[in-house]
């Protein structure tokens, strides 16, 4: 009973958090500046983190870690290449 | 899932292939992208779809029931990584084109939109 | 003769302790590996020449650690009502922030405390006039953030880092 | 022989390169000489593994890389036609190299690495029996051409290159598209495994099977260069440095490698349903790859371009010959591939001598940068340094080159005394015994008339180039770049008076080529391998 | 021997090129006495071949084609070779003494000497091909021969229109003769001539016949395809002497009558050898009658002549083939004399306008008696060679009447005598008689002696065949007409005189006829500028402007048409349409069943995210035009979702790398993307063609990708059996690792993997290369304005040119980072050390270490960071292809397969049991690689932006990468 | 979904809720992104999902797998603070950049200088 609540609970947080992607879908396409636009991609790839970790809780396999890690530590990586592009006009200098 | 993934390989096709026949080079290099992205799923569905079953091994062999399909994935891998080369050189000469021709259409001669 | 062995002992334990959660593992070999690669990236890390540090007193870390993670969870909430309830005219604008604080782990500290707690956004800082940018989603009064930030974390980020 | 010698073609190379990188660009001595020990290495290997395929009845070796059982891992497989095809390569490495070295190689950085990547691309997908690691080895040579391809930069090369790229990008897509569903139909991507499948490939996935081997054909006919999908080819090829040009002329022939041994052994005789499928769009292709080259080289108004164009009469005559499924014609048809090849690297050298020297303005107009070859201000260890100071220059350059330009429409033509006739004959003639098929004796027809249209062609460029512009100054040629010109043509001479041993050889390739089944007995020696 | 006949001529002509330096007396003397040792060679035959041998030699040449190389040496090409290697000799006696002393006369010798070799190839080849060979030869040479003074133009047109006409006849003989041979099942000439009856059945016996005819037609200059003949006397006159009277020309008719007993006898035959040979015969001695030039009247009477013996092959009587063999020769001497002394005059008198001409005799009394008989012997004359074969011939026209119009042809004939007769006097007469002009070029006098001696030899045989026929030329003859014709040989006489017949009378009839037309007309003839009615028709002029035309200005406007190779679109497009084509038909060929999609199977969530990532796709291809970096982040965001989609499907691998090769390439994209140009939306008006093509895109994107998904359904729902349980069974237990997809990268399939590093260092270097000769455009350096407007609008962003690591803006951020790099580091070592037992390995490692440089890179800025660190890419990815196939070779020492893997447990005190794989080996040396590779791509591209206009990176002698301030 | 049966019920009500809440938290950031008025507001939205959101979805990945293996996993945790760590840099770079091009466009809303305050 529990665990089956537990997997329709799960796909329900996997639905709120891929709505929450959708959101940064839209202001990544409505803008309307060109920093709106990457604070949705960031905001998108943190909530795709962490529905990667709902599908490690939903499958039982923890393979989805090495992904989640990534996004982590260096997800920021281009982010910061578009902030320092939209400051300077270049990313390295 | 099969439907799914099926539908999204033929967007991501779809873009690409559009974005493929632009004049602008930047088009040509995100069609280029979009495009890899599907075909990387396209070989990885060969191996058939599998949720929660691993290609890592538990025990000290195993069967194809009990683990995804490998070798798809080692395909795909392979992909990914002449993808990127490609692309990265792709952008460069495009970039380099650019450069010598003062404009960024594809042929070099800017007029047509 | 330590100090050049271990230019970082924190880094490096950090780094060891890092690798073994990592690998989830105690093995002997593990924290054998962990040990060594925390030495050899500290000294990695010390060939970029960072700027000196110096961290003491762990009780006022712990402390700031409560703080911070009580501040959080409730910014956490209030940021989310302010959210749902969808109020058109929120008033939110940039807070100037004078500082004592000038160590500069103490002020990326500051910088990671302010920008992690929602509702607060580390804009910038000037060295010269130690004058610190932030932005402020629910501004109600200036001086109350003024106030908190350098009561509740300042002081103590001075009594770690200087 | 010793097994390993099937790994040396890709192996040495790649280290070559790889110490070549080492060594720097400034230590410009060690890198001629690792570059040269290579290609004679490469031109040893391959002639030892003629001999020894010369002495077998059955393939020449199987190489298992990583020891693992042929159907799963990776094999090196040489039969006549690989070897054939490395010694094609390694001929022409030879003697391009040694041209290279006095003036195209200075015109950008790592000519000499990107060269020997080129060569391990082209011997591993002559040697591979995998799909997938033919599609890789694809990757190396095709990256490597494109480094060669913008090798001295400027406008016109990389306005060239970027299309060349574009196209290319656009091919390896479908390659992988095809080799995935193959793959996915029959499970397993070696060729010798494929081509047992084949035939039994069940009802309700033969349509998966055939759709992947079209869009894998499309993938090769790109690179093929067949007609409307190689418009890329004449501008790129016209507008790379000579030599890179001359390396080129082997490029196109990868892919008619590809589609024979694909075609042979997948859809052969014995292939069952899908015997001799698409053969005849392959056919048609030919015939309109012809006709187009043919148009292409009377409008050529550069001898780069005359060349590309021979190219591609070259692709289309090949491409349906392949189509004919017939051994004879596949024995002469190879022969016509070595010729032309030779022919046209050689072409290429001489259409780069013929230019002035001061040719390349529209390349150093674009530099913003003063441009130094490579270590130019430290003269003291610079091979280039010191042969421009005693550097041998041929007394006659015009004679010479005449002769050479001369030489090389004959061969291309397909007229006497050069071997390009035998080969011509060689093809044609079982042509007319063949089964006949719509479109044969098209073909045949047009065979013989791109070979008139070679020599209109050919004749006005030599009149215009050597006879009637009386103003036009050549620029010295070099020994090293006499010498593979004459290295080129030589052999293709020899060809014709001692055509007896290679013909034979070509006939005993052809028929091995077609034998399918031989080619799974060999590879798989194990006929029960239990499939998992 | 008759190897040795065809053998020296070659072996001189390259002799003379070697000894080209010796000057011209070697080359003539070597020319001179190869001649007439072929001659004596020759000569030596003449017992065998006088009584009915037929010489044959053979040597294997490539018997797998069916082709030895044969010599066939019978009367009829013993008779040729006679002509060949007697007339070579003098004509290489007058060479000598015609030339000037500028010319290169080496070159001359070596290509006449290789031209009678080539000659000699085609009538001795026993075997077709071989034939083929030669005539190709021929061709070739006569060729270069023409264009032996290219100095001029004319001589140039001359030498591209011979060459182009009679190698497109060499083509079609080779096409033609190829049908013989497999007619017939051999290319071997004596099987051939055997296989008459058989071959005349064949259904391809047209198109052979046609072919074959084609060849012959070009070559001897046949109506329509004459036009060549007269445009190559630009060519030096000993060449015309020799290559237009009595070898090239010859060839085709050679052919022909070779031919005869296999080819003739058909309708197809008579009518067209028949009738060609009477148009060429007929317009060929009209024409000749108005040109002014002494050489012009010579071809064009060579082309009459040529006609004439054509159709005497053409009439398929037996008696015509004699009269034809016959005729071959009595032109051959006397044409060849005539060559020779419009030389001689030419020489001397420095014109060869009969205009212009007259009165020679008394400056030159012996030259012009020699040509008088010559040119009598053309006429026609009894007591001469050329009177005997002429009434053969008319005596064939009476035998043979077919047609319509049956007298037609014997009155043509007399006419086409007439003809000649009129030009032969004019000639004779317009050269040496009549009054000397007063401006002639130069004073004339008799030639030296060695020009005078070769055309007083052609002079005397045409006398004494043509008073002494049966005892001089008798009985090689009938040995060419028996080895022709064997039993069909018919009777015939050779005498002189045969009675007051018929043919006899029209001999009468076509001189009093010339002679009336000569007197009449000849003030007329000098003032016509090309003969009336069918002069101005040129044939030349029409070849030329059709060769322009369908050779040069069509096909380069097709060829753009063809070849639109400045438009990739176009290209794409053709390609993405032929692969959608090609796949539909395929899979067409064979039952497609799709199950039907179960609805009830599908992920809410699964379904919702690829909505997501349709959204991003789309947006980007939306977007790509005008707002780049929207797109770029939406393609990211498409990027993401496949990383999510691996990872749910079960992929971990492939969801790190790709994310991981993401992050890398927005970076890459973003460093580029500055040196593009602004695009602003709605500046220019879209005009509907644009429109219209973007819609039409959007219809083959959308069929495409509806293609694509089908298959790739169709391939999800027809799973194969794999070959992928033999790597899951013995991942652990042969390639000691857990994660099988990285023992298949770096183990089962490692060569993969090699050939993919491969690739990246490759790209690596090329990006490297490029961009160390980039030159952005003016424009994308102005950008650097946004830095500079920065710096004065904030005074924080001002100092960041001087000090990044101090108070500027990136100060706080760039701690962090610089904090992050040992995280970064240690991070990529456990991915790469896990790698062989869970995901990661070296690929994700390389990559995750090069972003850890290139965030230190982005915090601190490139000066800052190559002050402290020493980045070498070039040796990182050196190392890396030294390791992988250098442990690939280890395998090697052990004497197993390159790459074969060997791994053990190592029972270490404190680490335990850890299992040490060589396949670790091969993977630090893709870490290595891609390391360098990665870090070599980025940093060359970010160094662009520190490139102040003089400034460049080189790898430094280390191996480092440099700013090299020049500026 | 077998592994899922292997938890307690404890466990899998208390992974459900903790689940739920994150993905909650970070719904609602993301949705701010979508609701707030301009650029400076919207930024303050994804720090839920880093902050709390991630936290507390970590903590029902550490319970699940925990319970099922029998032994703290606690590797997840790295992901918070890597997060934790990293986002400070986007942000602040993002607003700065912001900042940047609103003073070049001349904006009322953002101060001028900060030592101007
Ligand atoms: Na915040
Ligand atoms: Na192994």
């Amino acid at each position: 009973m529990s665990q089956a609540f537990l997997a329709s609970t799960i796909v329900a947080a996997q639905v709120l958090l891929l709505l929450a992607m959708g959101f940064s879908i839209v202001r990544m396409m409505r803008g309307p500046r060109a920093q709106d636009r990457a604070l949705a991609l960031d905001t998108f790839y943190v909530n795709a983190m962490i529905l990667l970790l709902t599908v490690g809780i939903r499958t039982g396999s923890p393979m989805y870690f090495e992904a989640a890690l990534i996004i982590a530590l260096l997800g920021f990586a281009s982010t910061m290449a578009v902030s320092k592009f939209l400051m300077r006009g270049e990313v390295i200098e | 899932m099969e439907l799914i993934l099926a539908m999204a390989i033929g967007v991501l096709t779809a873009s690409g292939v559009w974005l493929l026949l632009r004049p602008r080079t930047f088009q040509v290099i995100i069609g280029l992208t979009l495009v890899s992205y599907a075909v990387n799923l396209f070989i990885f569905s060969t191996g058939g779809l599998r949720t929660g079953a691993d290609p890592v091994l538990r025990e000290i062999a195993g069967n194809i029931a009990q683990y995804t399909d490998p070798l798809p994935q080692a395909l795909v891998l392979t992909a990914i990584v002449i993808g990127f080369a490609t692309t990265a050189l792709f952008l460069v000469v495009l970039l380099t084109s650019r450069g010598l021709a003062g404009n960024d259409h594809v042929d070099g001669k800017d007029g047509t939109p | 003769m330590i100090a050049r062995i271990l230019p970082y002992p924190l880094l490096s334990t950090v780094l060891a302790v890092m690798w073994m959660v990592l690998n989830q593992s105690m093995a002997p070999g593990t924290i054998l590996l962990g040990a060594v690669l925390g030495v050899v990236l500290a000294r990695a890390y010390g060939v970029l020449q960072p700027p000196k540090a110096r961290a003491r007193n762990p009780w006022a870390a712990l402390r700031l650690f409560a703080r911070v993670v009580v501040d959080i969870t409730r910014s956490n909430l209030a940021v989310a009502r302010l959210i749902l309830a969808g109020r058109r005219e929120i008033n939110s604008g940039f807070v100037s922030i004078p500082l004592v604080l000038t160590d500069r782990h103490g002020l990326a500290v500051l910088a990671c405390i302010i920008t992690s707690t929602p509702g607060t956004v580390w804009v910038s800082y000037d060295a010269r006039g130690s004058v610190l940018l932030i932005h402020v989603l629910d501004l109600v009064n200036e001086d109350t953030w003024i106030e908190t930030i350098q009561r509740r974390y300042e002081s103590l980020l001075l009594e770690i880092f200087e | 022989m010793s097994p390993h010698l099937l790994v040396v073609p890709i192996v040495l190379p790649l280290l070559a390169a790889a110490l070549q990188l080492l060594a720097g660009e400034r230590r410009q001595r060690t890198v001629v000489v690792l570059g040269l020990a290579s290609c004679l290495g490469l031109v040893a290997t391959a002639i030892a593994l003629l001999w020894h395929s010369e002495a077998e009845d059955a393939i020449a070796a199987v190489y298992r890389l990583g020891d693992w059982p042929a159907r799963f891992g990776i094999v090196l497989v040489a039969d006549r036609l690989s070897v054939l095809m490395l010694l094609l390569t390694s001929v022409v490495a030879l003697a391009v190299l040694p041209a290279a070295l006095g003036r195209w190689q200075q015109r950008g950085n790592y000519f000499q690495p990107l060269f020997q990547f080129l060569l391990m691309g082209l011997n591993g997908a002559f040697l591979t029996g995998d799909l997938f690691n033919l599609f890789v080895f694809f990757e190396v040579l095709l990256a490597a051409s494109y480094g060669l391809a913008l090798h001295g930069s400027g406008q016109r090369r990389v306005g060239a290159g970027l299309h060349y790229i574009a196209v290319n990008l656009a091919a390896s897509m479908l390659f992988l598209l095809g080799v995935s569903l193959i793959f996915g139909v029959t499970g397993t991507l070696n060729m010798a495994a494929l081509a047992q499948l084949v035939p039994g490939v069940p009802e309700n996935t033969r349509a998966l099977l055939h759709a992947g081997a079209a869009i894998l054909g499309i993938a090769f006919l790109v690179k093929t260069a067949m007609w409307p999908l190689g418009f890329w080819l004449p501008r790129t090829y016209a507008a790379s440095v000579p030599a890179v040009a001359a390396m080129f002329a082997l490029m196109t022939k990868v892919g008619i490698y590809v589609l024979l041994r694909l075609g042979s052994l997948l859809f052969g005789g014995d292939a069952g349903i899908s015997s001799y499928f698409g053969s005849d769009w392959l056919l048609w292709g030919g015939v309109a790859t012809i006709v187009a080259g043919s148009i292409g080289m009377l409008g050529a108004r550069d001898l780069g371009k005359l060349a590309g164009y021979n190219v591609l009469v070259s692709s289309g005559t090949l491409l349906g010959a392949v189509a004919l499924h017939d051994p004879a014609v596949t024995a002469g048809a190879l022969g016509y591939l070595v010729v032309s090849t030779l022919g046209i690297a050689a072409l290429f050298l001489v259409a780069g001598l013929t230019a002035p020297e001061g040719d390349e303005e529209e390349d150093d107009a674009l530099q913003l940068e003063p441009y130094e070859p490579p270590g130019s201000d430290g003269r003291t260890d610079e091979l280039y340094a010191e042969e421009d100071e005693s550097r041998v220059v041929i007394p006659a350059p015009v004679a010479m080159l005449a002769l050479s330009f001369l030489l090389c429409s004959l061969l291309l033509a397909g007229l006497p005394p050069l071997s390009g006739f035998l080969a011509k004959f060689a093809m044609l003639a079982p042509m007319l015994g063949s089964p006949q098929r719509d479109g044969t004796l098209l073909l045949f027809a047009l065979v013989i008339a791109s070979g008139l249209c070679t020599v209109i062609a050919m004749c006005r460029a030599g009149i215009y180039v050597f006879w009637a512009d009386q103003e036009r100054r050549f620029p010295q040629a070099r020994v090293t770049e006499v010498a593979a010109i004459a290295l080129l043509l030589g052999l293709c001479l020899l060809l014709t008076g001692f055509a007896r041993a290679p013909l034979e050889f070509l006939h005993e390739t052809a028929r091995q080529v077609h034998d399918a089944r031989n080619y799974i007995g060999d590879v798989l020696p194990d006929a029960a391998e239990a499939r998992p | 021997m008759q190897s040795a006949i065809l053998w020296m001529p070659f072996a001189a002509s390259a002799l003379v090129f070697a000894l080209r330096a010796r000057g011209r007396n070697v080359a003539a003397w070597l020319m001179t006495c190869t001649a007439l040792a072929c001659l004596a060679l020759t000569l030596s035959l003449y017992p065998a071949i006088v009584d009915g041998e037929v010489l044959r030699t053979s040597a294997a040449w490539v018997p797998s084609l069916g082709l030895d190389f044969s010599l066939r040496v019978d009367g009829f090409s013993w008779l040729f070779m006679l002509l060949v290697c007697g007339i070579g000799t003098l004509v290489g006696v007058y060479a000598r003494y015609y030339m000037a002393p500028d010319d290169p006369l080496s070159r001359l010798f070596a290509l006449l000497l290789a031209f009678m070799g080539a000659m000699l190839g085609i009538v001795m080849s026993g075997n077709v091909i071989q034939l083929v060979f030669f005539w190709e030869l021929t061709s070739l040479l006569s060729f270069l021969l023409i264009g032996y003074w290219h100095n001029g133009a004319s001589a140039r047109d001359a030498a591209r229109t011979a060459l182009v006409v009679t190698s497109a006849g060499g083509f079609c003989l080779l096409a033609g003769v190829m049908m013989l041979g497999h007619i017939v099942g051999s290319y071997e000439l004596d099987a051939i001539l055997a296989a008459g009856a058989q071959v005349r059945a064949h259904p391809l016996y047209v198109p052979a016949l046609v072919l074959v005819l084609l060849g012959a037609f070009t070559k001897s200059a046949q109506f329509p395809f004459h036009f060549w003949l007269p445009q190559a006397m630009s060519a030096p006159t000993p060449v015309s002497a020799y290559l237009h009277s009595a070898t090239m020309v010859k060839a085709g008719v050679f052919l022909l009558v070779r031919f005869w007993p296999v080819l003739a006898g058909t309708d197809e035959w008579f009518w067209i050898v028949g009738g060609a040979g009477l148009a060429t015969l007929v317009l060929g001695a009209y024409q000749a009658m108005f040109q002014h030039d002494l050489k012009a009247v010579l071809a064009y009477s060579t082309i009459s002549h040529l006609g004439l013996i054509t159709m005497l092959a053409g009439m398929g009587s037996t008696l015509g083939v004699v009269a034809a063999i016959f005729h071959i020769v009595n032109h051959a001497t006397f044409k060849a004399s005539l060559f020779m002394a419009a030389g001689a005059v030419d020489h001397e008198a420095g014109t060869r306008d009969l205009r212009e001409l007259g009165g020679l005799r008394r400056f030159m009394p012996i030259t012009a008696t020699l040509a008088l008989v010559a040119g009598a012997a053309m006429a026609g004359v009894p007591l001469l060679n050329g009177f005997l074969s002429k009434e053969m011939f008319f005596a064939q026209t009476l035998v043979t009447q077919r047609g319509p119009l049956p007298g037609l042809v014997p009155v043509l004939a007399v006419a086409a005598s007439a003809f000649g007769v009129v030009y032969s006097l004019r000639f004779v007469r317009g050269v040496f008689f009549g009054p000397v002009p007063a401006n002639l070029p130069r004073q004339p006098h008799e030639p030296r002696r060695w020009m005078r001696v070769p055309i007083g030899l052609l002079a005397l045989a045409c006398l004494l065949v043509g008073i002494l026929p049966g005892r001089v030329i008798g009985p090689s003859l009938s040995a060419a007409a028996q080895s022709v014709l064997g039993m069909q040989t018919p009777e015939f006489s050779l005498s002189v005189w045969h009675g007051w017949n018929t043919p006899l009378q029209m001999s009468f009839v076509a001189f009093a006829f010339g002679l009336v037309l000569y007197g009449a007309m000849r003030s007329w003839f000098d003032r016509c500028r090309h003969a009336p009615l069918i002069g101005a028709v040129s044939a030349r002029r029409i070849f030329e402007r059709g060769l322009v035309l369908f050779g040069a200005e069509l096909p380069a406007r097709l060829e753009r048409r063809l070849f639109p190779g400045r438009r990739l679109q176009v290209q794409l497009l053709l390609i993405v349409l032929a692969a959608l084509v090609a796949g539909s038909l395929a899979a067409s060929t064979a039952p497609f069943d799709n199950p039907a999609p179960r609805l009830d199977a599908i992920d809410p969530a699964f379904a919702l995210l690829w909505m997501l990532g349709s959204a991003c796709a789309i947006g980007a291809a939306a977007q790509a035009k005008f707002h780049r970096l929207a797109a770029l982040i939406l393609t990211g965001g498409a990027g993401l979702v496949s990383c999510v989609s691996f990872v749910w499907l079960s992929a971990p691998d492939l969801a790190a790398t790709q994310l991981l090769v993401e992050v890398v390439t927005t970076i890459l994209i973003l460093l580029g993307l500055r040196w593009l140009p602004k695009r602003i939306q709605g500046l220019s008006p879209d005009p509907p063609l644009a429109r219209l093509k973007r819609w039409r895109d959007a219809v083959i994107a959308l069929v495409v990708g509806g293609g694509v998904a089908a298959l790739a359904y169709a391939v999800m729902t027809h799973p194969a059996d794999s070959i992928s349980r033999f790597f899951l069974e013995r991942s652990y237990t042969e390639g000691g690792g857990r994660n099988v997809v990285n023992v298949i990268l770096v183990d089962f399939r490692g060569f993969d993997t090699m050939g993919e590093i491969t690739v990246l260092a490759i790209v690596a270097l090329t990006v490297f290369v490029l961009l160390r000769r980039f030159r952005p455009a003016a424009e994308s350096i102005s950008t650097l304005r946004l830095q500079r407007r920065n710096s004065l609008v904030d005074p924080a962003g001002s100092d960041l040119l001087t000090d990044q690591s101090g108070a500027g803006y990136l100060m706080i951020p760039g701690l962090i980072v610089q904090l992050m790099f040992p995280v970064i580091l240690l991070f990529g070592i456990h991915l790469f050390l896990r790698g062989h037992d869970l995901p990661g390995g070296g690929f994700a490692a390389g990559i995750t270490v090069s972003v850890a440089l290139i965030l230190m890179y982005m915090a601190r800025g490139a000066r800052w960071v190559e002050a402290r660190l020493r980045v070498r890419p070039v040796r990182w990815i050196a190392i890396g292809l030294l390791l992988a196939a250098g442990t690939g070779l280890g395998a090697l020492a052990f004497d197993q397969p390159f790459l074969t893997s060997h791994f053990q447990y190592a029972e270490l005190p404190l680490l335990g049991r850890i299992p040490l794989a060589t396949a670790v080996l091969f993977d630090l040396g893709v870490f290595c690689l891609v390391v360098g590779a990665t870090t070599l791509m980025l940093i060359a591209l970010a160094h662009q932006s520190l490139r102040r206009p003089r400034n460049t990176i080189v790898v430094g002698a280390d191996g480092t990468l440099q700013v090299e301030d020049n500026g | 979904m077998n592994h899922l049966e292997l938890l307690p019920p404890w466990a899998a009500v208390a992974v459900a809720v903790l689940a739920l809440a994150g993905a909650a938290l970070s719904f609602i950031g993301s949705l701010g992104l979508l609701r707030l008025g301009n650029f400076y507001q919207r930024v303050h939205a994804p720090t839920l999902a880093t902050t709390m959101g991630t936290f507390l979805m970590v903590a029902a990945s550490v319970t699940c797998f925990s319970v099922l293996h029998g032994r703290p996993v606690l590797h997840e945790i790295l992901i918070g603070a890597f997060l934790t760590v990293t986002t400070p840099i986007t942000l602040m770079l993002l607003v700065r950049a912001a900042l940047y091009r609103d003073r070049e466009e001349g904006s009322e809303v953002v101060p001028r200088s900060p030592r101007r305050q």
